[in-house]
């Protein structure tokens, strides 16, 4: 089954191109550590996931490209063209004059509903390219006003006319402060209307790639391509080929139907979280060697003390002894420690990985009281390696990892919106305070139910 | 890709845009090496046939042909229209963007507002239709005149509400060049406050640049290349004071001083080029204009020049960010790190990071005072095509409080004058003015500064957590 | 926490219908493998699997064998073309790189040079089909994306035994295809050289084994003749079940046959409600239709009556196997006199069609589940709001879930502010 | 039957083989079906009877299990499985359940618990038809079995009792991305089908089908697969012949039957126990009691109102009238005939609809095939009948949501913000 991929605005576009290109390159690595059978069935199964074929043997990506301004889309063709590996479908990219000027209404109200037939018609022709399709990927930022307001009214759209495809918006969740002013408006804008069309949202925070970019892979200056590579890489340790099921060697066939039937199906939590280890730049894996064991001893760290990388997990955090009523209400207000998940999926890749024993992330303790660890947790395997690591492992989780973030967010663009700041940006526009007010409601809510999972 | 025209009103305006069309033609000369017509040019430059007999010989791609400015000049005297047309420059204007007059407006915001206005508001349309039509996509409208004297501030502001019932979809960006303490022009005060008042109604944004500190940057440039130690040190074409460094100084007094305006629209747009972080224009406005009123951005403009040493240490990156937050660096005299930042834009050109500019902004935010409401007002672009002679530029455009004392010394000074109902009879004798004219500007103004004043008083207050909705369950 | 009855009942409501999703997943999963496992052989390399895109498929058939090839090698030839199927791509890469004219040599030799790709574009044999064909897989990938080199020669030539002319020359809809088909056709023996064909010219060619034929004709009469007797078993067993069950108890219904009754009960009801509804709906123009639809109305009661009788008689546990039946659980689909034994067609004629067909068929299943879940939550979780102490927390926190289940089908979610704080 | 009858009591030759005939017939028709010699020990309860019968039980009570599966059971598991399979079925005799687990003993209780099972229904059909080869793609047009219940409901096996109902918020979640997923594979299977139909167009020897399945096309395919098929055919074969043979023969069996319960000691006649009715069934039975009330209570209502207006309006008639009245009485009688019956003996496929299984035929659009239903109809009937439901639901879910405002009522404090309605 095949995914399409919607790129959206400067964001989604770069982000889009690095996983495309992390895709390609991992199924054409020579170093899968696998038989040749075996390695030919993953790439054939990643190709038939993100790639169609054209006549000549370049892989197309299946992906639609849409910004509101031409100098992303034709930097991201090119880029790709120039690979000479794999590359756009020529009619797949949609792009007009002016951007939405970080103005989530802009792109909500005007620009949605203009090119609306244009968009989707797009769509509609890299889907009929599918012999099955299993869903969409919506790339976008949340901060800006292509990626998150155009992203949101399409979502709404793939909704209405494929509403039993499956949908993940890639969100990036923007720096804590200095990349768009009005971000926090854009953001819960954006989340909220996603949380009414979407099935999923995978987020990541760009203050966390960030500080993988520093800490893990030792990059002193960072550029954007550094945190786009990071993020596809971690996104194709989630959804690149695995194992169908246990003791089974063909291929999964719905990765993302799988994925949201075990972590996404309560329609109040919807928000999820990707880990992997190891991350580490080139240089250093030569000298690396690792173990399940300890893989997972520190995957494990990673989700209960909420640390978005194996350097600086805090050690101290442990689960509360089940049966005592430590697993009160999530106060916000306190330094919190425990993260308590809903559910996990871990992803396996490379060598001995039937070795692996995850006991450790089947312990009820982690869980919400009212998931049994059977329900919550699941694992996906595959024996080949991903993308040059022997071994490598990758955490998607629904947990309250992201309610922080979330609760700063809302409370910022509450501040904001107490006092009516820039908020006649967006009545030009059509959205109005009622429509805040929507927002915030939900948000709130979403919080609110993170918080009290311990109930 | 979008399309910006330049209008430039009376000789103040029309000065600055020599020096802007100068420098932005060498500034795609330096990028677009291969000549072709790309869509970063067509941002303010037609590419024309010119063996073609009249209008229609637009070329959109292939080529660079014969470059046209997408401007309108617009003066109410000849002279220093004719000098550009004598000029350098002159291929790259026609006729048919001009609008000139021979009597000049004295001085009189109302000639020029009132008089000029209703004479040419119809040529001057048809000019700005013609502009428009040669564009794919007008995004913005920029405006260039002076506050003080008569054309640019009367006939300038008359404009910005033309452009607004006209089009309305396009932005209107302004700069506008505040008249010096000891201007030699009697009536500027007059002038200026009535030009405030349209600049309130009808901008959506206004860059506000004053003379002295034009003057100051300079002579500190100056201090800086005449020292001997640093002369040679300094990396030839890199000043932003000149417009072409191997030409003898100062050969006309304002030309420097309008190099640094012409540098800094260029850094506005710079949205031309590509980055991995772009900042179109219309982004400026929506982070930085909170309420419709408060327009005014503060800018500032780093580094001023740059060593020819081609090492630059992350210290001297450093600096570059530090300068652009002090006083001296502002193209208005004012302290915006004194006062209250509503918001704060960082355009970044040329080889410098992400990380770069958040290690900076970390760095820098302890000893800067946000609102309350927007403690993280931090809005970053990044462009990877550097300025010429340079490596990397920054220009940093604030929304700050700091404005306030420039209008409220506006606001003295006019009132002395009005006290004394000086010269106001060259006023009232024109066609629809009014005493009520001056009164509302005065008004318009108080309020303005009014709405600063509040938000300077939440300084003190301690900053407070607004109690949320509040979910039952 | 819900009280633990409502919560094992609800709970085994939707275990159960997971579980029935899950197994007609599976069920689907395994067909599916084998579709895509044919499909896969067929036209694409088994390396790099080039799934879902049609390809015509050229083989060498190095050595046809005899003219005449008796039924007992039947097996043989099979294992031939399997070997060829998966030869298939390669040569066909071959071919196509090898460039186009020095591999079509055996013009006269029999070549079949139909692809599903070529169909489209140049119609085999009858040519109104090939018209059709091309509507109805919309996008017509195969045409684009394969070359056939020969192309522009004569569609078919098949060579029957008896006719060593060439049948289809030129326009092909003049051929009698039946007549071929029942007869054994192979290539001509002088045939060495490569040569493309389809599977359909290979279904042609390569009958169904003939052993195969006659045990699946043997097994449908077999079938049609068993659901003749099935009809009349019950009479002969009523003499001897009597006897055999004087000793015991009188027959009674199984838990399972119970919840067969009342799942079919269910459904009458709803046929029941549905049908009210359109009556009490209908606006009836004269006195004859005004009275049909009381009489209408009556007759519903009166089977509402029944429904209800029969509902009482399983509450007490006095229901018998209904009349003149034996309980519907034993056979599926209904009766045992139902002609599952020998399937009837259903004719479809665009892949869209039955998807489409398919699509409401899964839909109205899906409806029937959803409507049963409904009403199961409806009389668990309303009395359970009645039931609570209103305004507390756990009361709050269970009308917003109910609400979501039961008025917003589980897809979204109301929110309850406290009023002591301003709301803007 | 009476005449066969007549004609095996005039050959008693016959008869004296007709008995192992009949058993043989019937152990064929059985999956793992044991010799006659092995029924008539199991008659005298000998041991070496039993082991077999059990086999023979568990097969027949779990028809779902595929030929080799039932080999990893244990043999004490088989015997706990049919014990348990025929409790929920309601069999009566206590003594089966009392026999040891190891499946040593109980030779003539079984034999008696499988006549039991014989007797309730078309077992041998019933079994055939559930494992039967198939060889077209088939569809079946009918929901009688679209998702519903695998089997009979596995007693509850959740232990903890109370759950929170965000679990339940869960599991109907898990459902729709079921529904979802099911609908996505199965656009595929259809893409694949019409696929393999025409490519395999005018390959089939029949000529009403004209293309091959995919079963038949996967002989072709793999001829080692292709063998395997044929033997699975050629074993129904030999079995649906077995069931023609046992349907002519079993009135022998019956008899030899009666001989065996003779020979048991007899129980208490009375109900030893009711059939176990599983939780899911009585949950069911209240609402649906209230439900079927209710809808009386609408229909009494509706009638009356609509008599009286009738009485009052149009009463007395003419003698046409009496004629045109028992003619209308006629025509609704018909009208509901359908209806009627589907209510009396199975849901919606009793109603004049098509329904079982279906062998998919690609044909030409413009072509007047032969006989067969035409996808068209089926959609057609499908699409009214999803309207329909749709209606149903939609009322359901406004009912709750007057009931739960009914419930909520007004109170003073929390403000309840609905989604906002797209």
């Amino acid at each position: 089954m095949s995914i399409v991929t919607v790129q959206l605005g400067q964001c989604g576009n770069q982000i889009g191109f690095e996983v495309f290109d992390a895709l390609f390159s991992d199924s054409h690595c020579p170093q899968g550590l696998c038989s040749k059978r075996e390695n030919e069935a993953y790439q054939a199964s990643c190709k038939e996931r993100f790639f169609s074929e054209e006549e000549n043997g370049v892989p197309i990506a299946r992906a639609v490209l849409v910004d509101m301004e031409p100098k992303v889309i034709n930097q991201t063709l090119s880029k790709a063209a120039h690979s000479g590996r794999w590359k756009y479908g020529q009619h797949s990219c949609f792009c007009q004059k002016q951007g939405s000027g970080n103005n989530w209404a802009y792109g909500y109200s005007v620009h949605g509903p203009r090119h609306e037939e244009s968009i989707m018609n797009l769509i509609q022709k890299e889907v009929e390219k599918c012999d099955s399709l299993n869903g969409f990927f919506i790339i976008m930022s949340m901060a800006g006003g292509t990626g998150s307001g155009l992203g949101a009214f399409v979502t709404q759209n793939l909704q209405d006319q494929y509403s039993n495809s499956l949908k993940m918006n890639q969100i990036i969740w923007p720096y804590g402060t200095g990349e768009v002013i009005v971000q926090n408006y854009n953001s819960i804008l954006t989340l909220s209307h996603l949380y009414r069309s979407s099935d999923a949202l995978l987020v990541h925070e760009n203050d966390a790639v960030h500080k993988i970019c520093a800490k893990l892979m030792n990059i002193k200056q960072i550029s954007f391509r550094d945190i786009n590579q990071v993020l596809a890489h971690q996104l194709g340790s989630v959804f690149q080929p695995t194992y169908s099921g246990e003791g089974s060697f063909h291929y999964r066939r719905n990765p993302l139907g799988d994925l949201m039937e075990n972590l996404v199906p309560h329609p109040e939590f919807k928000m999820l979280g990707v880990r992997n280890i190891p991350q580490m730049s080139e240089n250093s894996l030569a000298y690396s060697t690792f173990t399940w064991a300890g893989l997972l001893k520190h995957l494990r760290q990673m989700l209960i003390s909420n640390a978005k990388m194996e350097e600086g997990i805090d050690w101290q955090v442990r689960p509360p002894l089940s049966g005592l009523p430590t697993r009160g209400k999530m106060s916000l207000n306190k330094e919190f420690h425990f993260n308590t998940s809903i559910a996990n999926l871990v992803i396996l890749r490379g060598k001995d990985v039937h070795s692996a024993e995850l006991g450790a992330f089947k312990d009820p303790a982690l869980y919400t009281s009212w998931l049994e660890p059977v329900h919550a947790f699941s694992v996906w395997k595959t024996q080949r390696a991903f993308s040059k690591y022997e071994k490598s492992a990758a955490l998607v989780s629904n947990s309250q990892f992201l309610v922080k973030p979330l609760d700063t967010i809302v409370g910022k663009a509450w501040n904001m919106f107490a006092s009516k700041a820039y908020i006649h940006q967006y009545t030009k526009f059509g959205i109005e305070e009622e429509d805040f007010l929507d927002s915030f409601t939900l948000l709130e809510q979403v919080i609110a139910s993170y918080c009290n999972l311990g109930f | 890709m979008t399309q910006s025209v330049v209008i430039q009103v009376g000789q103040c305006g029309n000065q600055i845009g020599c020096c802007f069309w100068d420098l932005a033609l060498r500034e795609h000369a330096a990028v677009n090496q291969k000549a072709i017509y790309d869509e970063a040019i067509s941002s303010f430059f037609r590419n024309v046939d010119t063996r073609v007999v009249g209008d229609g010989g637009s070329i959109s791609k292939g080529k660079i042909c014969s470059l046209k400015a997408r401007a309108v000049l617009i003066d109410m005297e000849e002279g220093v229209v004719n000098e550009i047309l004598q000029g350098p420059l002159r291929d790259v204007f026609d006729s048919k963007q001009l609008i000139t007059d021979i009597s000049g407006s004295g001085n009189n915001w109302a000639v020029g507002h009132k008089v000029f206005g209703s004479l040419y508001q119809e040529q001057i349309l048809e000019k700005l239709r013609k502009s428009a039509e040669h564009c794919d996509c007008l995004q913005c409208f920029f405006i260039i005149h002076s506050m003080g004297g008569g054309t640019g501030s009367g006939l300038g502001t008359f404009l910005l509400k033309v452009l607004e019932d006209e089009f309305p979809e396009v932005y209107r960006f302004v700069t506008s060049i505040y008249p010096s303490g000891e201007d030699d022009v009697i009536t500027s005060p007059y002038n200026s406050m009535l030009a405030m008042k349209e600049l309130n109604e009808h901008a959506d944004c206004v860059l506000p640049i004053d003379n002295q500190s034009l003057f100051d940057i300079i002579s500190k440039i100056d201090l800086m290349v005449n020292s001997g130690k640093l002369g040679t040190a300094i990396k030839p074409k890199s000043l932003v004071t000149s417009s072409a460094g191997a030409k003898k100084r100062q050969e006309k007094p304002f030309d420097a001083m309008n190099n640094i305006v012409a540098n800094l629209l260029l850094n506005l747009s710079s949205a031309r080029f590509e980055g991995s972080l772009n900042m179109d224009l219309n982004e400026i406005s929506m982070n930085l204009v909170p309420f419709p009123q408060l327009h005014y951005l503060v800018s500032s403009l780093t580094p001023l020049y740059t060593l020819a040493d081609v090492n630059i240490p992350s210290r001297r990156l450093d600096q570059m960010f530090s300068d652009a937050f002090s006083k001296d660096h502002q193209l208005i005299r004012a302290d915006p790190k004194h006062s209250l930042y509503l918001a704060c834009a960082l355009m970044v050109r040329g080889n410098v990071q992400i990380s770069d500019l958040r290690r900076n902004i970390e760095r820098l935010k302890p000893s800067l005072r946000f609102v309350s409401w927007n403690q993280e007002g931090w809005k970053t672009s990044l462009c990877s095509v550097p300025p010429v002679g340079h490596s990397h530029s920054l220009l940093a455009l604030a929304n700050n409080t700091c404005v306030k004392p420039t209008f409220i010394e506006l606001r003295e000074r006019f009132t002395r004058l009005y006290r004394k109902r000086a010269h106001l009879h060259h006023y009232l004798q024109i066609e629809g003015m009014e005493e009520s004219c001056f009164t509302e500007a005065l008004s318009s103004l108080s309020a303005l500064i009014q709405e600063y004043n509040q938000l300077d008083a939440t300084k003190s207050m301690p900053a407070e957590e607004l109690p949320r909705l509040s979910v039952a369950v | 926490l819900l009280p633990c009855p409502c919560s094992q009942h609800t709970l085994a409501e939707l275990r159960d219908a997971l579980d029935s999703c899950a197994e007609r997943q599976r069920q689907l999963e395994r067909s599916l493998r084998v579709s895509r496992r044919l499909l896969r052989a067929w036209y694409a390399d088994p390396g790099t699997t080039r799934l879902g895109l049609p390809r015509a498929v050229r083989t060498p058939l190095s050595d046809p064998g005899p003219a005449c090839i008796p039924s007992p090698q039947d097996l043989k030839e099979l294992e031939l073309l399997t070997q060829a199927l998966e030869k298939a791509v390669r040569v066909r890469k071959g071919i196509s790189k090898a460039g186009e004219g020095n591999k079509a040599p055996s013009l006269k030799s029999g070549s079949i040079v139909t692809s599903p790709a070529t169909r489209a574009s140049a119609p085999p044999r009858t040519s109104h089909r090939a018209g059709s064909r091309a509507s109805e897989t919309k996008p017509p990938r195969g045409i684009r994306q394969t070359r056939v080199p020969t192309k522009d020669l004569p569609e078919c030539r098949l060579l029957s035994v008896g006719d060593q002319a060439c049948m289809g020359q030129g326009a092909g809809d003049t051929k009698p295809k039946s007549g071929l088909r029942n007869e054994q056709i192979v290539l001509s023996a002088a045939s060495q050289a490569p040569e493309a064909f389809t599977l359909k010219d290979k279904g042609i060619l390569l009958q169904l084994p003939e052993a195969f034929r006659k045990a699946a004709s043997r097994n449908s009469r077999l079938r049609r003749n068993n659901s003749r007797k099935g009809q009349s078993y019950s009479r002969t067993q009523g003499l001897s079940m009597t006897r055999m069950q004087s000793g015991w108890p009188g027959p009674r219904l199984s838990a399972t046959e119970v919840e067969a009754e009342v799942r079919h009960l269910q459904k009458a009801c709803l046929l029941l409600r549905l049908r009210m509804g359109e009556e009490l709906m209908a606006d009836p123009q004269d006195w004859m239709q005004e009275y049909r639809c009381l009489l209408t109305l009556e007759e519903l009661q009166a089977i509402v009556g029944q429904c209800l009788h029969r509902l009482r008689e399983l509450c007490t546990g006095e229901a018998c196997p209904a009349r003149g039946r034996f309980p519907r659980a034993s056979l599926p689909c209904g009766g045992g006199a139902d002609p599952i034994w020998s399937p009837q067609l259903l004719l479809y004629s665009s892949t869209q069609e039955l998807q489409t067909l398919a699509a409401l068929r899964l839909r109205v299943a899906m409806l029937h589940q959803q409507i049963h879940l409904e009403k199961v939550l409806m009389a668990e979780l309303l009395p359970l709001v009645s039931k609570q102490e209103p305004l507390g927390p756990p009361w709050l926190a269970l009308c917003r879930a109910v609400h979501s289940l039961l008025c917003e089908g589980g897809q979204r979610f109301l929110t309850i502010l406290r009023e002591d704080k301003p709301a803007d | 039957m009476g005449r066969r009858r007549r004609r095996r009591r005039v050959d008693p030759a016959d008869a004296a083989r007709a008995l192992p005939e009949a058993i043989a017939a019937l152990s064929q028709t059985l999956p793992a079906g044991p010799s006659p010699e092995t029924f008539r020990r199991a008659k005298f309860d000998r041991p070496e009877a039993a082991p077999a019968l059990w086999r023979l039980l568990f097969r027949v009570l779990s028809p779902q299990l595929a030929d080799g599966a039932s080999a990893s059971f244990s043999p004490e598991a088989q015997v706990r499985s049919v014990k348990l399979a025929l409790r929920t079925q309601g069999y009566p005799r206590r003594a089966l359940a009392q026999l040891p687990d190891d499946g040593s003993q109980g030779g003539r209780e079984l034999l008696l618990a499988l006549a039991w099972l014989l007797a309730r229904g078309p077992l041998p059909e019933r079994l055939l038809t559930q494992n039967r080869v198939q060889l077209g793609d088939e569809m079946p047009v009918c929901e009688c079995e679209a998702l519903a219940s695998p089997g009979p409901p596995a007693p509850s096996v959740e232990a903890d009792g109370c759950v929170d109902i965000r679990h339940l918020q869960w599991l109907m979640g898990k459902l729709r991305f079921r529904w979802r997923n099911l609908m996505a594979s199965q656009q595929e299977q259809c893409a694949l089908l019409g696929k393999i139909h025409s490519y395999t167009r005018g390959c089939h020897s029949d000529r009403s089908l004209g293309h091959l399945s995919v079963t038949e096309t996967e002989l072709l395919r793999d001829p080692e697969g292709g063998r395997q098929l044929l033997q699975r055919l050629e074993r129904e074969n030999a079995r649906l012949q077995a069931a023609l043979e046992w349907r002519r023969r079993e009135l022998v069996f019956w008899r030899w039957m009666d001989t065996v319960l003779g020979a048991c000691p007899p129980e208490a006649s009375q109900p030893t126990f009711l059939p176990r009715i599983p939780t899911p069934g009585t949950g069911a039975l209240e609402p649906l009691v209230r439900e079927l009330q209710a809808l009386q209570g609408e229909l009494r209502e509706a009638v009356e109102a609509r008599r009286a207006a009738w009485e009052a309006g149009v009463g007395g008639r003419g003698p046409e009238w009496s004629a045109a009245r028992t003619a209308l009485r006629e025509a609704v009688g018909q009208d509901l005939a359908a209806l009627r019956q589907a209510c009396e003996q199975g849901g919606s496929c009793s109603l004049a609809q098509p329904h079982g299984p279906h062998r998919l035929v690609r044909t030409e659009a413009g072509v007047a095939g032969g006989p067969g239903l035409r996808a068209p109809e089926v959609i057609e009937a499908l699409r009214s009948q999803e309207a329909r439901l749709e209606v149903v639901l939609r009322q359901l879910q406004g009912q709750c949501r007057q009931e739960l405002a009914r419930l909520v009522g007004a109170p003073p404090g929390p403000v309840w913000i609905l989604p906002p309605g797209r």
